[in-house]
C-alpha cells in the first residue's frame, strides 16, 4: 500500500492536506519551490482531500506516510488504535473561532448565550475547539440557544442572517463575510485556551523504518514556514503561479489576506515547529468531556515525537 | 329490416403514412337492423374500413356518418370485435367480458348477471378465473365476441370473429349470432372468410377488390329468414355461394 | 443440445422419462415450477461464507483491527447502540427523510412521466429541463440545497425527491409508451373516460417496468438520505457515519452504513412485495 | 367527448372535416405525425425565462452575491475557464473517469442481469447481494474505497461503476423477463443457439428498457464521479466545485456544474441517440 | 407416401400447473410423408399436442419419438406454424421470413434468393421492407406459413395456418401446400377447422374429443390424388365431409 518508490535516487513522498490548495499551504509550496525536500532526497507530491478523517485513515494503515492533521485528530486516533504520531507543529495558534456580524455584538464567549450557533458537525477541530472554549468560559451547550450543524455554510448562514454566530477557520471565512456582507467579529479559541493545533502527522511504521525521510521532511517543511513568515509577498507569488490554480484574479487580494491571517497562526513566541505538552493534556480533557474519548490515553506524550525537529 | 341507413361510410380514401394506399373511395350504408358482410382479399383494406367505421381511425378523405351525425370518435353504440382477441392479460375471463359494462358504470349485480349469462352462452363458465395467458386460441375469440355483445351495443362491426373456431363452434356461434341479430335487432357488419358463411349469415355481402380497396360488388342474398344450417345443401344457397365465389375471382 | 441452460432454468424438467403406462392418468401431478428449497438455502450460505471470510481477515492480523474490525465487535457497538434507543432514533430520522422523499420524488416523477409518455407537447416542454435538473450532480449542489431549504428534515427530503425521480420518470415513459396501440384502440371503442383508461389500462400495463423503476428509487433513495446527512444534521444514520468517522469508530461506521443497507433492502422488498401481488398475471406469463 | 388529450397528442387530427370531394384520392397525402415546429420552440422558451428570473433574482439584492451570483459573472467565470484551458483539462479527467465507469458498471450489469433473467439458480444466489451492495449507500464506502483503490483514477471509476449498475441491471431483468414466451417458442422450434437467441430474440426485444436503464446510469455516472473526486482529488470537475466553495468562488460553482450537467446530457443524449436508432421499429409501433 | 412412422405420440397426458387436463393418453403415428389433418373443439388440446410433438413442451406422461428416437427438444427437422403469427416486430417481412436460415447458418446469396422466392410465393414482394406492425392480420399469417416452409423440414407441424386468410387465398395456400407437399415429400400434421379443406387436404384426419382431449376418431380419406378444388363438389367429397362433421358431433 505504499505509493512511494525510489526514482533517480529521490523518494517520492505524498502529503496529504485535508483542505482544497491554497495559500494556507504556503510553506509546503515554498519549501518544493526552492528545493528544500529536494535537498533531503525527496520527491514531493500534494493531495489535497475534503475529510481529515479519511487522511489519518490512510497514514495509519499505512497507505500515506505523511499529512497535515488537526492535533484532536491525533488523540483521537490513537485512543482509537491508529498509530499516528505528530512530529511538527504546523499552526502554533488554534486556527478555529467564533464568527459573528458586528451588530450582534458577540465579543467574547459570554455573548454566546441564547445564540444560535452554527457548526460544521458535532467532531471534528472545529466542535472540539468549541467545547474547549465553552468549557474554559464556564459556558455549556445548554446555554446557547441552538448548536446547530451547518456543515461548510458559515458565510452563507451569516449573510442570510440563518445562524447568528458561527464557528469558522479564522485564517479564511471571517474574511468572506466582510467582503460579501458585513463587517465581523471573531473570538480567537486561542486567545482562551491552548490546545494542540494542526501539525505533520506520520506513522509508527515510518519512523521506526525511514527516520531520516521524516526528518528530512520536518526539516523541509519548517524551512517552508521560517521563509513564509520572512517574506510573505514572494510565498504568495509562488502558491499562486503553481500551486493554488484556478483562483481568479480578483481573489488575489482576498488571499493575500488569507495568508497574512495565517501567518499570524504560523508566528510562534517558541522554536518554529515545537509542540505544547500541556496542550496535549488539555485537549484531551475536553476530548474526555465532549464524550470522544472514554479514558485518558496511557501516555499523552507518546502522540508526538520532537526529536526530529533542527535546530 | 328498415330502410334508413343507421351507419354510412361516404368517399372514404385511405392513405398509411409509409405510402400504403388502404382504401379508395369507398360509399357504403349500413341500413338498420341489416346484417352485411365484407368479404375480399388479404390486405386489401377490410379491417382499416372497420377501424374508420368504429371512429377509431380518421380517414384520409371522406366522412362517417352515424345515423346522419359525422363521428369524429369511438361511440359506445358501436361495438367491435378486433381481429386479434385482444384481451387485457392482467384481467380473467371474467373480467374481460365484464370490462365494457364496467366502463358503463353498471352496478356490480347486474353486470354479474349479465357477464355470467354471458360466460355461460360463449360456454367457457369453467374458465371464469383464467387469465388470457392459459387460453387456446379459439377460447379468447369467443371471449372477444362476448365482450363486444355484453354491452348490447346498437351496431356490431366484427373482424373475422369466428377465424379461430372449430367448425362445429363457428357454427354454433354463428347460429347464436343471428338469434342475438334476431332478438336485439341490430346492424351487423362482418368481415368473413368464409363464403357459405356470409350467404348464410347476411341480407347483403359486399365485396372488395384487393388494394387499394374498392367495393366491386354487392350482392343481395334473398333467402328466406330464419335461416338455419340446413340451408347449406339447398341448390339456391350453393348457386348463391357459386355467384359470391366468382365475383371474389374477378375481382382479384 | 443447446439452448440448455434456459430450459432447465426454466424450471420445465425432463417428465417424460416417467413412463405413462405407470401412471393413470387421473393422478397425474400437476407440473408447476419445483420450489427447490435449495435455491432458497443459497443465498443465505454465500452469506454465511462471506462473514467466515471475513472473521478470519480479522483475526489473521494482515490488517490492522480499525481497519477491519471483527464481525463480533461490530455487532457488539450495534447491540450496545440498538440497547441505549440511539440506534432507533437514528433510524427514524432516516427513516423519515426517506419515506417523505420517496412520496414526494417517485409520484412526481410517476405523474410527469405519464404527461411525458402521453403528450408530445409535455415531452417537447419538460424532457430537456428534466434531464438537465437530474444531469445536475445532486451531491454537488446538496450543499446549496441546504442554504436554500435550511438544515432541517426538508433539504434532506427534497435531495431524496431528487435522486429518487429519474429512475422513475424513465420507466414510467417507457411503460406507459409500450402499451400496445390495440388496446388503445379497444378502450377507446369502449368509451372509456381519461380515468378509466388510467386504471384499467395504463396502470396494469406499465406497473412492470414501472415497479423496476420503484425498485431502484428504493435504493437511491437511501443514499439521498445520507448525502443529505453528509453535507449537514445532528441526527440520522448517515450523521452517525461522519461521527463514526470523525472519531475512528469503525465498528461504529459499519454498523451504521450495515443498517443504512437494511434499510434499503427493506424498502426494495417493499417493492418487490408490490410487484409479487400486483404482477400475478404477468408471472403467469412468464411460467 | 372525452380520451381528447389522447387523440390530440397522438396527432391523429380531425381530416374528416376535408370535404372528400374536393380532394382526387391520388392527391391524398399520407397522413404523418404533424412535426410541429412550436414544440420545438418551447424548450429554448423556457430556458430563457428562467435565465431571466435568475438575472432578476440576482439583481434584486436579497440575496449576496456569492450566494446568488448574476449570469453573467457565471458566464465570464466560465469562459475565463475555458480560455485558459483549465476547464478542458479538467472536464477530460472527470470525462475519462464517468466513461471507463460506465462502461465497466453498465456491462457488468447488463451480464448479471442478463443471468439473472435466465436462471432461477443466479436470481436465487445473486439477487440478494447485488440489491444488498446497491443498498449500501455508495457515499457512506467511498472513503473506505480511496483507501482500498488509492486516490487515483481507479477508486472514482469504481464508484461510477457501482452507482450505474443498478438501473441498467434492474432495467435489464425486466428487459428479458419481458420477452414473451411465444417468440422463445419460435427461436427455440429454429433450433437457435443460445447466442443466436441472444442477438436475435433477447437483446432486440429488451432493448427498449434496456436503453430506459442506460439513460439513468447515464445522469448517475456524473454523480458517481463527482462522489469519488469529492472525496479526494486534485483535478476534475467535482474538484473544481468543492474548489470553488472553499475559496468561496461561487461563480466557478457554477460554472462547473454546469459543465458537470452538460456532460451529463450529452450521454444522455448518446443513450437517446442509441434509442432512435435501435428502436426505429419500436417508434413505429407507438405511432 | 410409405409406411414408416416418422414421428410419433405415445400415450400422451397433458395437465397444465393450474389444473387444465389438456390432453389424456393421446397416441399418434405419422406415416412418413402422409398429410394428416387434427380437427377437434376449441380448447380440446390441439394446439398443446403440437407443441408437444415439436419437443417445445415436456409431456406430463408419454414420449415423443423422432424416426424411433425419444425427443426431448426442438428439431430442426420439425417445422412449426403457430397459432399466432409470431413475427418479430423489430424484423422486416424480409427478414423474419429468412430468419430460420440466418439461424441455420445458409450463406447469405442462397438465403437472398431463396427468401424472394418465398416473398413470391406468398404474394408479398412489395412488403419485403415492411415492419410486422403495418401488416394486415392475414398478410402476418402469410409470412408465419413462408418462414415455416423456407427451411425446407422435414415434418410440418401447422396450427391453423389458414385461419385468417380469405376463401381465396386460402385455397390458393392450399393447393401449393399440396405441390409442395407432394413435391419434396412432406409430412405434415395440420390443425384445421374447416372440415372441407380437411377432407380436401389429408391421407387421415384425426378427431379430437372436447377437454381432456382424446383421440376418437380416425378418418381415412380415400380420394385418389393429385387433388384439386374441382373436388368439392363431387358426391364422394360431400359425403366424406357429412361423415366427418357427424363424427364430430359426436364427439361433443
Ligand atoms: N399455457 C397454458 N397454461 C395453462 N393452461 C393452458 C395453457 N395453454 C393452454 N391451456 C389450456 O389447455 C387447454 C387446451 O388448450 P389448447 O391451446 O391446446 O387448445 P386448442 O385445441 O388448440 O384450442 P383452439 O382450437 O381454441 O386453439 C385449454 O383449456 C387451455 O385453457
Ligand atoms: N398501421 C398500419 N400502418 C401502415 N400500414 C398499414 C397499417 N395497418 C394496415 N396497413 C396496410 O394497409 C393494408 C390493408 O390492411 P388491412 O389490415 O386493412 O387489410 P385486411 O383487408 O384487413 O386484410 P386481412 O384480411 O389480411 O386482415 C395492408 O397493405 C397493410 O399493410
Ligand atoms: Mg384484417
Ligand atoms: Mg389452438
Amino acid at each position: 500500500s505504499q505509493q512511494e518508490e525510489e526514482t533517480d535516487g529521490k523518494t517520492k513522498v505524498t502529503l496529504f492536506m485535508g483542505y482544497i490548495p491554497s495559500v494556507q499551504f504556503a510553506p509546503v509550496y515554498v519549501a518544493a519551490e526552492r528545493g528544500y525536500f529536494a535537498d533531503e532526497g525527496i520527491e514531493i507530491v500534494f493531495e489535497n482531500s475534503f475529510n481529515e478523517a479519511d487522511g489519518v485513515e490512510r497514514l495509519a494503515s499505512n497507505n500515506l506516510r505523511f499529512g497535515l492533521i488537526s492535533g484532536e485528530q491525533v488523540l483521537l486516533a490513537r485512543a482509537n488504535d491508529r498509530p499516528i504520531v505528530y512530529v511538527l507543529e504546523w499552526y502554533h495558534n488554534f486556527p478555529v473561532g467564533i464568527v459573528s456580524a458586528v451588530d450582534q455584538n458577540i465579543t467574547q464567549p459570554e455573548d454566546l448565550r441564547g445564540r444560535v450557533v452554527g457548526i460544521p458537525g458535532l467532531y471534528g477541530a472545529s466542535y472540539i475547539g468549541f467545547r474547549a472554549l465553552l468549557n474554559a468560559s464556564g459556558l455549556t451547550e445548554s446555554d446557547l440557544g441552538e448548536l446547530r450543524s451547518i456543515g461548510f455554510t458559515a458565510p452563507e448562514n451569516i449573510c442570510e442572517d440563518k445562524v447568528e454566530a458561527a464557528v469558522i477557520y479564522i485564517a479564511n471565512e471571517p474574511l468572506t463575510i466582510e467582503q460579501q456582507c458585513s463587517e465581523v467579529n471573531v473570538i480567537k479559541i486561542s486567545d482562551y485556551v491552548t490546545l494542540v493545533s494542526n501539525g505533520l502527522v506520520t506513522n509508527e511504521q515510518t519512523i521506526r523504518e525511514q527516520p531520516e525521510l521524516v526528518r528530512g521532511m520536518v526539516r523541509a517543511i519548517q524551512r517552508g514556514i521560517a521563509d513564509v513568515i520572512a517574506d510573505p509577498d514572494a510565498a504568495f507569488e509562488i502558491s499562486v503561479r503553481d500551486y493554488v490554480k484556478d483562483l481568479p484574479q480578483d481573489q488575489y487580494e482576498t488571499q493575500r489576506q488569507v495568508l497574512a491571517n495565517s501567518i499570524e497562526l504560523w508566528r510562534s513566541d517558541q522554536q518554529l515547529g515545537q509542540t505544547t505538552p500541556a496542550a496535549w493534556e488539555t485537549t484531551q480533557e475536553i476530548l474526555i468531556q465532549a464524550g470522544l474519548m472514554s479514558e485518558p490515553l496511557d501516555d499523552v506524550t507518546a502522540c508526538y515525537d520532537m526529536s526530529f525537529l533542527s535546530q | 329490416m328498415s330502410d334508413q341507413t343507421i351507419l354510412a361510410a361516404e368517399q372514404i380514401s385511405h392513405l398509411y403514412p409509409d405510402g400504403i394506399h388502404a382504401l379508395d373511395n369507398v360509399t357504403l350504408r349500413l341500413a338498420c337492423e341489416s346484417f352485411v358482410c365484407l368479404v375480399g382479399p388479404s390486405g386489401c383494406g377490410k379491417s382499416t374500413l372497420l377501424r374508420i367505421l368504429a371512429g377509431l381511425l380518421p380517414p384520409g378523405a371522406g366522412h362517417v356518418l352515424l345515423d346522419e351525425q359525422p363521428i369524429t370518435q369511438p361511440q359506445r353504440r358501436i361495438g367491435i370485435v378486433f381481429q386479434k382477441a385482444n384481451l387485457l392479460p392482467w384481467r380473467t375471463v371474467y373480467g374481460n367480458l365484464s370490462l365494457p359494462l364496467e366502463l358503463a358504470g353498471m352496478p356490480v349485480a347486474e353486470r354479474d348477471e349479465r357477464t355470467l349469462a354471458m360466460l355461460n352462452l360463449i360456454n367457457l363458465e369453467e374458465f371464469a378465473d383464467t387469465y388470457p395467458a392459459s387460453l387456446s386460441g379459439g377460447m379468447a375469440q369467443r371471449i372477444a365476441i362476448g365482450r363486444a355483445l355484453i354491452h348490447d351495443p346498437q351496431v356490431l362491426l366484427l373482424d373475422e370473429p369466428f377465424g379461430a373456431l372449430d367448425a362445429l363452434t363457428r357454427e354454433q356461434m354463428s347460429e347464436e349470432l343471428l338469434r342475438i341479430w334476431a332478438r336485439h335487432r341490430k346492424t351487423v357488419l362482418m368481415v368473413t372468410h368464409s363464403i357459405p358463411e356470409a350467404v348464410l349469415l347476411a341480407d347483403r355481402v359486399l365485396v372488395m377488390s384487393p388494394r387499394p380497396g374498392r367495393i366491386v360488388a354487392d350482392v343481395e342474398i334473398p333467402l328466406s329468414r330464419p335461416r338455419s344450417l340446413d340451408l347449406l345443401h339447398r341448390p339456391d344457397f350453393v348457386a348463391l355461394t357459386e355467384r359470391l365465389r366468382h365475383s371474389i375471382r374477378t375481382a382479384h | 443440445m443447446n439452448s440448455r441452460v434456459q430450459t432447465v432454468d426454466e424450471g420445465r424438467p425432463d417428465h417424460q422419462t416417467v413412463p405413462a403406462s405407470s401412471l393413470p392418468s387421473t393422478l397425474l401431478v400437476a407440473q408447476s415450477r419445483p420450489r427447490t428449497r435449495w435455491n432458497l438455502l443459497l443465498a443465505p450460505t454465500v452469506g454465511i461464507i462471506l462473514l467466515l471470510i471475513w472473521e478470519g481477515v480479522a483475526q489473521s492480523g494482515w490488517y490492522a483491527s480499525f481497519i477491519v474490525p471483527s464481525p463480533v465487535r461490530v455487532a457488539n457497538r450495534w447491540w450496545a447502540l440498538a440497547a441505549d434507543g440511539s440506534l432507533l432514533r437514528h433510524t427514524a430520522v432516516t427513516l423519515r427523510e426517506v419515506l417523505t422523499g420517496m412520496m414526494v420524488g417517485v409520484l412526481a416523477a410517476f405523474w410527469l412521466g405519464y404527461a411525458i409518455a402521453k403528450s408530445r407537447t409535455a415531452a417537447y416542454a419538460l424532457t430537456p429541463y428534466l434531464v438537465a435538473l437530474q444531469a445536475v450532480p445532486i451531491v454537488a449542489i446538496a450543499p446549496l440545497l441546504i442554504i436554500w431549504f435550511g438544515a432541517g428534515i426538508a433539504s434532506k427530503v427534497i435531495i431524496c425527491a431528487l435522486i429518487v425521480f429519474f429512475p422513475m420518470l424513465v420507466n414510467t415513459v417507457i411503460g406507459i409508451r409500450g402499451i400496445p396501440p390495440e388496446l388503445r384502440d379497444l378502450m377507446r371503442s369502449l368509451e372509456a373516460n381519461p380515468f378509466q383508461t388510467f386504471w384499467h389500462l395504463e396502470l396494469p400495463a406499465a406497473m412492470p417496468v414501472v415497479i423496476g423503476g420503484l425498485k431502484v428509487s428504493a435504493t437511491l433513495s437511501v443514499i439521498g438520505a445520507v448525502v443529505g446527512e453528509f453535507v449537514s444534521a445532528s441526527a440520522g444514520l448517515g450523521y452517525l457515519v461522519n461521527f463514526g468517522r470523525g472519531t475512528y469508530d469503525t465498528p461504529l461506521v459499519i454498523a451504521a452504513v450495515f443498517t443504512l443497507t437494511a434499510l434499503a433492502m427493506t424498502l426494495y422488498g417493499l417493492a418487490a412485495w408490490l410487484e409479487h401481488i400486483l404482477l400475478d398475471w404477468h408471472k403467469a406469463i412468464q411460467n
